[in-house]
């Protein structure tokens, strides 16, 4: 099949369409507004739903509604629409529902800037929300993968009842590039049939809540999700770059890790071994990855957009086993391969 | 002669059923149930006043109250009166 | 060595340097090559400059975003000063010299074209055509895509309601290339 | 003897207790929504989105396809549910805290899009679940537990009119407030609701009946002395009536 | 003075009081009424404003709005009204605004329940909302710390004009317990003064925001704010409590830190050799007392009332020199000594 | 020759170019808000609470101390300042797509417990700074960049008149629709901005006025053409005038 | 050895066990004991049983929440039945036998205390002062506290607007305390 | 005669002052300034019809344009129409 030149605002939205989504819910904010504006075209033209709500909270419920009833619905903003949609997150934690919800992030805190950072990490992966939840989260790194881990979100969701996020940034969202479509079977009508409402008419009637006081319940429900979070392991995905003879391991995701790559290139013909490893899937993280490399007697750098957070995750995968150095690049700044080649070659520099 | 059944378990002694009947025909009684709520009864145990409108069992929020209504009390005035109202 | 090539284009809002840089990328996705792309965006788009970053090579591409680029498209005034000094020494730079005085140029550093864009669009009818023009001449002085891959991919680019106007975009292109080989015989 | 039965458990009402304090009118409106669905038969093809507050449980006596929405949010959940399902009967059931107060915002605008669904708003003037707190619709004067000098008006406002803010809105195709207090309000609420009920079936827009509703604990009152207070104080404010017919008043 | 007989959530509101808050701005949920409800009543007797706000949202924007001001304000809520907050937290750190917010907080995710767990250490800790900001983070064990807590956490979120939260639950509101109040002086009214917003009189005028659009400004704000984080490590505040002797530390914050003494208790009468850390603030995080007590060979177990939040933390400030194991207490559930025995018994088995 | 300057530019205007597009009206909205504050010589103690939109960048532009709000919130926001400090003078810059979308109910709360302070809304149908999407002002048929065949009534519900919705709040003592699109509105603009500080300084409610807008970007229109629409597409629909002037009325 | 003691006080909502709780702690801390109180709330409570649990000791106290209570007063029979099961061996259970059947007491396991605390109540005139006919008779019971601190702490717990009942109170409170005298002379 | 000055370098050239001019005194001219916009002038650079009411400067959202109003054009009609429109 031939190739398609978009943006990653847009290859995420087909990838959503091309993923059997019908329904969407978002309120506009920069740099996403391409998802709802293409949805708003191309949803309506295949029989599904566009509903450009009153504001992100509104949106997620709506998306919660949907989810509810086994339908495959995406909602998607930026990093202040995101924090508004916690609340809606929690619940579908909470209620076992599935749902894709894309954030698109910029500069924070507060009204910040509208250019990329990696900020929202935490948010994202420690849960903004209340309670012991998670999301899946996944987060591409070229617009190809925007793409393809928008139609893997929709399966995960559905396969775990539970919210996904697509972690990108105003990297990923503006950036065009060429990608590649698949073409899906029709959807799977019937991944929620034993669960979604639709009506009681022959069977039992059901209830979705997160509500449960009666004693015991609350506290088997969080367990039933810890056994979820374990299991999602298996759906770890990362990627490594030249680590196999490399002394030094960096670590960085989604715009980051792919700009970490070109100056890991440059380093490579200045002679360093280097590598890196990508994490693509930051909850569940690929911490088993990590280990494995540890045990080999790499060293590791952490480069992300921001001050300091999936370097925390790095280092409880690390465990000991090896110390972890952090650059972070200031949100707020563009990031170039020129700006970690310098904190690069002082991780070199401090333990040779 | 219409009949009214109570479920005390089921009355929380609001006596909004008290308030709807158009005879007077239940009133508070002394008794407490189970759950300590003061329930209500037929007044004076006199179930003959009872016109088998229903309107108690329509009020109590609680369905504690069955109506059986003995055809003989379904005239035409009842029916009138309950379209009316 | 491997093919690699990137640019910076700037101008004013409506000068259509957003589509001068969807073109080359397309033209390179067209030949093959990798390309990423990246637009600024928001407000400061608004009245203002607007600029968009264009990377092709023939390797998987890193980074989207260049902070010393190789070569510039210079649209207006303010595009140059901005952007200019960034320039890597030795790259190239085209100057729309219709809005642009040449003694702004960084002669010694860098490898200035200097291309009336503007009078040629309007020569050609339409001010419009005049990042075409620019394109046109860009593509003749870095070769890194060929001409007539350019003017295919016009039609991926250019909405459907406007492809009666294909054939105005081609003669532009064609005429800014033309204007190279014209004005800097050695060059490109 | 030949009997009949005066008034009969809608079947979708579940044979248990509730967790509503003696006298709530919550009790009534659970039972007159039951009764209304399976009038309708719209009961196999329901969901219903419960809101937060005494409400809240709604699932555990209406029996039928239910889901839990965030406070406030249940307009916009339902809003999903319909535009995914359009063919199921959605309604939502919200208190006046979740409605009026902090869902302002969602109940307003899934009205004005005349989203296809059917609200019914509880408006007891007070946040019944969480205490007693002033609602939105508490009575100028009225001491609740965050009012300890009863509410001020020239401080928090005076109580909001949700029915009349509704029947403004063009995608809302009926509205009209009730009450359960005695027979002849229930008569009337029961009409309201049925018609409200058709509205969505007609599918051409938003359905909202508000129910004057009592909460002795909260008041502070007796069951009876609450029941009274509906006709005495609530009405008089919150008048009854049908505020908008869309489909009577065109055709 | 004499003691007063008073719920957590009472004590909060007269620390709040006492130390010279002067605006209330809250939104009814369990179980933190009391706060609202008390003062409703207290606030306007002193001069103060009480709003009930129509939202958790428009209550933490209320707060936003006062802390520009310079006044000392509070907003309170429980676990999904705090999600709601996420939005206006990160623009008060984003904006350098003051202010305290009190969680007490209940069983998650999603509606959950009414009961008391430690679910929302993340989003308390790592931020909730977007971006990379912190709030300060104070976690009472008891009435008394409620009271003394809140009224240092006013003076902390003027001294680093940074949002500061209360982490309580529903066992440290609900609980009544005796405390001494402090008479405090008048409030310093120039805490304020060279920032405020009160009208340009006399001045230049003042712009109080979080954007940041001209380049370079938003990463030199975000730099600030990590200066502002680091110098605000010298407010760790912690208990030990026989850890001297201790083989096994357990480390447990708020309720459960309480909680987990009395086992320790017990388990001394029976001969073992456990002490506890508790931690009262939990961002500054007291990572150098854990460090210090690992020095001296001391293992360590971490309880929580959830699946596992805060162990993080203290493994990042273990960095291997000690492992740490955890007992997570089901959210949902209550817990008693009783039930952190035998977690306390295996953790002492598993090496000794 | 004797020369007088016959329009002046208020002083707390700063003398900078503005970010907006050629011919957008917030300028002009701009200009006559900073005159207004000078005669009444209010801006010295003046609290200016700013919204998420184009014009959020009103405090490089009118130099008075200032306030960013969260999308939506400035209501909110600038009900904790009113409360805080009872003796500035606070007003609101909002949009339409802030105001009355994402925060309806921050409005309607803060008009309704009558805060003592003044909002000026910006209406021009569209977000402007995210690039022309629906807002919930966008008129029936009106192509926006999420409508793409025009704003459709049964789906996306119609145009929220917010002066009406204002002035029925019982907080709210004045509430006026502008325009700023000849220089005959522009003189009644001035005169309801100036009631409505006044209604501030009376400290007796809330007050409201709304501004109808041209946004030619997002509209993709000249500037002339987009000043034209005003007074052919939105002033019909949007009527401009003094809906409410409680202290006018009772006195 | 220290001194430690706790117990459970529950009821139906009406029965006022949240004052016995608070009255029962506050004479704890004017004994200068350390004391801690927490009840159940929230919706819970609402139409059902309440509950509320008292620690009291001369040490600082750690937990509040009580599994396996030492002290149980059951002012209703669904309280009994719910909470007569955790009491620890031994303990002591002070039931309401106005309300409750003697035949469901557990009286191999604990030491019950039968008070018909209600009609008691009634007795003095007002059904509502059972709550402190039951505390009386469980101060004297359990000794923990001296009943005299007890009616001098009733003036802090009762709100003002009822300070004319405090006489009321006191008899209550001496009412209950005498009753275990008389019946369980050797108790206490 | 009044006179109209204009910033030039802060001109927009959206035309709003072309459009509220009573004299059709302001026109669009050929020039582009330094931010690329098409500039105004006065029509045919003939200041005379002037009125010097001002409404050119109100307009501009961009403060742009200054006038000055000789003391010749103030006449009482004009002042009056102020006052009526
Ligand atoms: C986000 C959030 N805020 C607050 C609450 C607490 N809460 C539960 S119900 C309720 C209000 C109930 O009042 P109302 O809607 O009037 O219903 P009622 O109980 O009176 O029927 C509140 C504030 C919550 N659950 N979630
Ligand atoms: C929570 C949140 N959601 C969305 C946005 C993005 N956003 C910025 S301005 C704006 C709307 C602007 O429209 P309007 O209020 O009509 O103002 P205008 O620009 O048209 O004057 C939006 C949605 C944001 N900043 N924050
Ligand atoms: S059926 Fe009618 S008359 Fe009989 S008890 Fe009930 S209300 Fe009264
Ligand atoms: S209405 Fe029902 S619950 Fe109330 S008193 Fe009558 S029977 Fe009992
Ligand atoms: S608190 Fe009020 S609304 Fe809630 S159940 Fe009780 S009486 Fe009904
Ligand atoms: S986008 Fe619209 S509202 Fe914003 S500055 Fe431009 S014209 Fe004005
Ligand atoms: S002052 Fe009046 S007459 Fe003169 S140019 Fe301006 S608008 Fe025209
Ligand atoms: S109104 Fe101002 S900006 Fe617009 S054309 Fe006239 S002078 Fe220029
Ligand atoms: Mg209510
Ligand atoms: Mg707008």
């Amino acid at each position: 099949m031939s190739k398609l030149f978009v943006k990653g605002n847009e290859a995420i939205a087909r990838g959503a369409l091309d993923a059997g989504c019908s329904c969407y819910f978002g309120y506009p904010i920069t740099p996403q507004n391409e998802i709802p504006e293409f949805m708003s075209k191309a949803l309506p033209e295949t029989g599904g739903q566009f509903v450009q709500a009153e504001s992100e909270i509104a949106a997620a419920n709506m998306l919660l509604g949907a989810g509810a009833c086994g339908i495959r619905a995406m909602t998607s903003s930026s990093s202040p629409g995101i924090s508004l949609k916690q609340e809606a997150i929690s619940y579908m934690a909470g209620s076992d529902l599935p749902g894709v919800i894309v954030n698109i992030s910029r500069g924070g805190p507060g009204l910040g800037d509208i250019g990329p950072s990696q900020g929202d990490y935490f948010q994202a992966v420690k849960g903004g929300g209340h309670g012991d939840y998670r999301q899946l989260v996944l987060a591409p790194g070229t617009v190809q993968e925007a793409y393809d881990l928008t139609m893997l979100a929709f399966d995960l969701a559905f396969a775990y009842r539970n919210p996904v996020m697509i972690l990108g940034d105003a990297i990923i969202g503006q950036m065009m590039e060429p990608i590649r479509l698949i073409r899906r079977e029709a959807q799977d009508r019937e991944e929620s049939e034993s669960w979604r409402l639709e009506g009681y008419a022959g069977r039992k009637p059901r209830v979705i809540k997160s509500l449960r006081l009666a004693e015991g319940t609350l506290g088997k429900h969080n367990e039933h999700l810890q056994q979820k979070y374990l299991t999602a392991r298996r759906e770890c995905r990362h990627e490594e770059f030249m680590t196999d003879d490399a002394e030094l391991i960096v670590v960085a995701f989604g715009s980051i890790g792919r700009i970490a790559k070109s100056t890991i290139r440059r380093l490579r013909q200045k002679g360093y071994r280097v590598g890196l490893l990508r994490p693509i899937t930051l909850f569940p993280f690929p911490s088993q990855a990590l280990q494995d490399l540890a045990e080999k007697g790499k060293r590791f750098l952490t480069i992300e957009h921001n001050m300091g957070q999936m370097v925390e995750d790095v280092r409880l995968a690390l465990c000991g086993l090896a110390p972890c150095g952090f650059y972070g690049h200031l949100p707020g700044n563009l990031p170039t391969p020129d700006d970690f080649e310098g904190s690069i070659l002082k991780e070199f520099a401090s333990e040779a | 002669m219409s009949r009214v059944i109570f479920r005390e378990e089921r009355c929380k002694g609001c006596l909004l059923c008290t308030l709807v009947c158009p005879t007077d025909n239940i009133e508070q009684s002394q008794r407490t149930n189970k759950q300590g709520y003061r329930i209500v009864q037929i007044s004076n145990g006199d179930m003959s006043a009872c016109k088998g409108c229903g309107f108690c069992a329509q009020i109590c929020p609680d369905e504690a109250l069955t109506v059986y209504r003995s055809k003989a009390d379904r005239t035409s005035e009842d029916l009138a009166e309950e379209e009316h109202v | 060595m491997s093919i690699y090539q990137d640019a910076i284009i700037a101008g004013f809002g409506g000068q259509g340097v957003m589509l001068m840089g969807t073109l080359l990328a397309v033209s390179a996705m067209e030949s093959d090559l990798e390309v990423t792309y990246i637009p600024v965006y928001g407000p400061e788009m608004r009245g203002g400059t607007a600029n968009c970053t264009v990377v092709i090579s023939d390797e998987e591409i890193g980074s989207p975003i260049i902070r010393r680029p190789l070569t510039l498209i210079a649209m207006n005034r303010p595009s140059l000063e901005k952007f200019q000094p960034l320039v890597r020494d030795n790259g190239v730079v085209l100057i729309n010299s219709s809005l642009v005085e040449p003694d702004l140029t960084d002669n010694g550093r860098i490898r200035a074209y200097h291309v009336p864009v503007n009078d040629i669009a309007v020569e050609l009818g339409n001010l419009r055509l005049a990042n075409m023009v620019a394109l046109g001449a860009y593509v003749r002085i870095t070769g890194i895509i060929a001409l007539e891959v350019v003017i295919k991919s016009l039609s991926e680019v250019i909405p459907e309601r406007y492809h009666h106007l294909l054939a105005h975009n081609t003669r532009a292109l064609e005429a800014g290339a033309a204007e190279i080989e014209h004005k800097y015989p050695s060059g490109g | 003897m030949q009997e009949i039965q005066a008034y009969k458990s809608p079947g979708i009402l579940a044979d248990i207790p509730t967790h509503f304090c003696p006298g709530c009118h919550h009790g009534i409106v659970h039972k007159l929504l039951a009764t209304c669905l399976e009038e309708k038969e719209l009961a196999e093809k329901s969901i219903c989105v419960a809101a937060i507050g005494c409400g809240a449980f709604i699932y555990n006596y209406v029996l039928v396809d239910s889901l839990e929405a965030p406070h406030g949010r249940a307009p916009a959940v339902a809003t999903g549910v319909k535009r995914s399902r359009p063919d199921s009967f959605v309604f939502v059931y919200q208190g006046d805290g979740d409605l009026a107060s902090i869902g302002l915002a969602e109940i307003m605008h899934a009205a004005n899009r005349g989203e296809r669904i059917t609200v019914i708003y509880v408006n007891n003037t007070v946040y019944g679940m969480t205490g007693g707190q002033m609602a939105p619709t508490t009575m100028v004067g009225q001491k609740t537990t965050t009012t300890p000098g009863g509410r001020k008006p020239e401080l928090d406002g005076f109580p909001l009119q949700m029915t009349e803010i509704m029947s403004r809105l063009r995608g809302v195709h009926f509205a009209a407030r009730v009450a359960v207090n005695n027979i002849k309000n229930l008569k009337k609420a029961r009409k309201a609701l049925l018609r409200a009920f058709e509205v969505q079936k007609l599918g051409s827009g938003f359905g909202f009946v508000e129910f004057l509703a009592s909460c002795p604990t909260n008041w502070r009152m007796t069951p009876v002395e609450a029941n009274e207070r509906v006709a005495g104080e609530m009405i008089p404010y919150f008048p009854l009536g049908i505020f908008k017919d869309q489909a009577a008043e065109e055709g």
